[in-house]
């Protein structure tokens, strides 16, 4: 067994303890479900210590389930705090009024020209921009059936690959494009969560 | 198989009989006839029946054919000296029917039931440790191969008693009257039984009497080995007269004690275990 | 090729589904745990729930309590994604697999209950979720343990007699799933078993129950 | 009806694993899932109707 592997464990268990410890001592519901969060991170912190190219497989599916899992606690715990959502504009800084369009823009070239995951990921943050400085009234509808018809898209350039391997570069700029349009319209989706017109 | 189906239930029943008598006249009453249990069954399958209107009604009815089937399933495999791995999962299914019973009627005393049924789930984990400490002795968990191995080295009763006793501790846990029937309490009416009436209660006894029947011949199989039936019904009638002097002479725990007790008696097998694995 | 070592406690490998190099198998202890959660997660979907009868302290008077629609949709929809998560969980051939599938059931098991507007049961899950959420941490650390000592995660190599997987991983992993809703890291589900709905909340015991077993058949087996 | 049905599963199964004609696990399962409709059913078949009862309820 690699030493360096053996000392990435114990720091990692040292790491988990005192985030244990912590909860333990914790007695603010929501300063709890953060500390949580942090142990879930050393959960991952465990399985990233492997270090091969499995690992990082694992990785993405552990962190999905641990988001969707804070999401869930945080979910209950707001119902069951009854704390009810901000009314007023969080921010409000001029440029936020002028510089959104250009910006946005750029940031959503940049992620066409990346395409994928990663540019899809950059082509978002361009849209959450965009959207959270010019408020949201845009038609949420119209976003979620992009996303999914690219969704499709995405599962259908799997098929290429399986039933037609000699057309993978179909499949590959098919999927590449897809996700990258399907990653930007849930992404964008998060600038426009939480209240706000929705047709 | 049916016949022995049929056989078990009987006798099953007429084990609950002998349980209460036992019970009684250890108390200094007379006690009902041994074949009242039979005849207890008999009487509210002709009952009148039906569904309580506020009842969840097919998971109402669901959970006595699952209480059924789950039992006869656990009574093959000891005929077939099958896994017992799978009779431990039967022993945990069984919890899920306790839960059902209580929560599909909407009563309120079924629902208190069925919550201290979630609370005393530390009963099923002394059963973890039995299987464990057998798996690590005998190397398998087939029940003909542990019999074998009995055979061979002498009944597992007397190489490890601790785990014996557990088992013991979970069939008691099982029993009508027991100090840990937290669930069928009296102040809870029949806790999670309460709502179910009628044809529903004579088959949840017939899958009840098959429950006792399996658990305590599993007891006599995994522990004391192959030996003749008649030998082994034997066996099982005086751990049953032993377990109801245990029911007639502790009274019924409070559920909080209950789990206490119950988690202290992991905790030793527990124990018991690492100690076992650490020798070996 | 997939042929479980010969020994292996949950008896012959019947049948294998593979989805590329994700493999379920049947033996005849995981088709026990197979057809159990398909049973109840078909009463889920059929069944109506019950409605709860509560009396009113102080005289003779009960009210019955109804679920209303939007939450019954989202509750049943919680219900057979566990009992679908469960599925998944009771017959996978790779221990990674079995513990995200783990987390998952905590998840929805939160669900199930998050939609009922009861201070309790809200307090309850809230509890429940945290241990389910740090439950995870001994879950993914023990089945990483084991891929960084075995190199694998598949359980045809783990269930054979070649690899020895270190005691530690696998206390790690009956640990995780015991915090998903076992004793003693149970105590929280007592109260959400308050929160009506039956046959929905019974999948949440269905479930933890399952994945223990089929964690103990895992351990036993490494 | 249904309980003459599962009776007589329940009986063929353990005849036929008894013969040797079925494997005595395939019995076995037919019987697990035969028998509980069978206890059930065979209640419902003889218990009492639903009518009027043969004694009236004067009260307390």
């Amino acid at each position: 067994m690699d030493a360096v592997y053996i000392a990435g464990l114990g720091i990692a268990f040292l790491s988990v303890i005192v985030a244990f410890y912590a909860i333990l001592r914790e007695q603010d519901d929501l300063h709890r479900i953060l500390l949580t969060d942090l142990a879930e991170i050393l959960a991952l912190v465990l399985i990233a210590l492997v270090a091969t190219d499995l690992a990082e497989a694992l990785i993405l599916p552990g962190l999905v389930v641990g988001i969707s899992e804070l999401m869930a606690i945080s979910e209950v715990f707001l119902v069951k705090e009854s704390l009810s959502r901000p009314r007023y504009s969080p921010l409000s800084i001029e440029v936020m009024d002028s510089a959104p369009a250009i910006m946005s823009l750029a940031l959503v070239l940049y992620g066409i020209v990346l395409s994928g995951f990663s540019g899809g990921a950059l082509a978002g943050v361009g849209a959450i921009f965009y959207f959270m400085c010019r408020g949201h009234d845009e038609r949420f509808a119209v976003i979620e059936t992009a996303s999914g018809y690219a969704w499709a898209l995405w599962i259908f350039a799997f098929f290429i690959f399986m039933v037609l391997p000699e057309y993978w570069l179909f499949g590959v700029m098919t999927a590449g494009g897809a996700i990258l349009l399907k990653v930007t319209g849930k992404m964008s989706l998060v600038g426009t969560m939480r209240g706000g017109h929705n047709e | 198989m049916i016949d022995f189906l049929l056989f078990a239930v009987f006798t099953g029943l007429l084990l609950h009989g002998i349980h209460r008598k036992a019970i009684a006249r250890i108390q200094g009453r007379p006690g009902p006839p041994i074949w009242q249990e039979i005849l207890h069954s008999l009487k509210f399958s002709f009952k009148e029946t039906w569904i309580p209107a506020t009842a969840s009604e097919v998971l109402f009815v669901a959970v006595v054919l699952v209480a059924l089937g789950i039992w006869s399933a656990a009574l093959f495999i000891l005929l077939l000296e099958g896994s017992i791995l799978m009779l431990f999962g039967i022993y945990m299914l069984h919890k899920i029917v306790e839960h059902g019973l209580g929560l599909s009627s909407g009563s309120p005393y079924g629902k208190f039931g069925a919550i201290r049924s979630v609370i005393s789930a530390a009963s099923e984990i002394p059963l973890f440790a039995t299987i464990g400490a057998i798996y690590f002795v005998t190397g398998s968990l087939q029940l003909s191969d542990i019999i074998a191995y009995q055979a061979a080295n002498g009944p597992l009763l007397l190489l490890m008693p601790p785990v014996a006793a557990a088992m013991y501790i979970v069939i008691l846990s099982k029993m009508h009257y027991s100090p840990f029937a937290i669930i069928e309490a009296k102040e809870i009416v029949s806790g999670n039984r309460t709502e179910h009436f009628g044809v529903w209660r004579a088959a949840l006894d017939v899958a009840f009497s098959l429950k006792t029947f399996v658990l305590l011949y599993a007891f006599v199989l995994i522990f004391i080995g192959g030996i003749p039936f008649a030998a082994v019904l034997v066996l099982m009638l005086l751990l049953l007269l032993s377990l109801s002097f245990v029911c007639a002479l502790c009274p019924m725990l409070s559920p909080y004690d209950t789990v206490t007790m119950q988690s202290l008696a992991t905790a030793l097998v527990a124990v018991y275990l690492v100690a076992v694995v650490v020798i070996a | 090729m997939n042929s479980l070592a010969v020994p292996a406690i949950g008896g012959a490998e019947l049948h294998v589904i593979e989805f590329g190099d994700i493999v379920n198998y049947f033996s005849p202890y995981t088709a026990m745990l197979f057809a159990f959660a398909v049973l109840f997660t078909v009463i889920a979907i059929v069944s109506r729930p019950e409605r709860q009868v509560d009396i009113a302290f102080g005289g003779d008077a009960y009210y019955t309590k109804d679920i209303q629609p939007e939450q019954l949709k989202f509750q049943r929809f919680m219900a057979i994604a566990c009992g679908l998560a469960t599925l998944g969980a009771v017959v996978s051939g790779d221990v990674f697999n079995f513990t995200l599938f783990t987390s998952m059931v905590g998840i929805t098991n939160i669900g199930i209950v998050a939609a009922y507007k009861n201070r309790h049961v809200l307090n309850a899950a809230f509890q429940y979720g945290i241990v389910a959420m740090i439950a995870t941490v001994p879950l993914f650390g023990g089945a990483a343990i084991i891929l960084a000592t075995t190199g694998t995660l598949s359980m045809w190599e783990l269930f054979g007699s070649a690899i020895a997987v270190p005691l530690i991983a696998k206390a790690f992993l009956v640990l995780g799933v015991m915090g998903e809703g076992m004793a003693p890291f149970y105590v929280a589900k007592a109260e959400i078993t308050r929160a009506p709905g039956a046959p929905y909340v019974l999948i949440i015991h269905v479930s933890s129950l399952l994945l223990f077993l089929r964690v103990v058949e895992i351990v036993l087996s490494m | 009806m249904g309980t003459g049905v599962t009776g007589a599963i329940c009986i063929a199964a353990g005849a036929s694993a008894a013969l040797d004609m079925l494997p005595l696990w395939g019995a076995g399962l037919l019987i697990v899932v035969a028998f509980p409709f069978f206890v059930v059913l065979l209640g419902l078949w003889w218990n009492a109707s639903e009518g009027e009862g043969d004694i009236p309820f004067i009260g307390y």
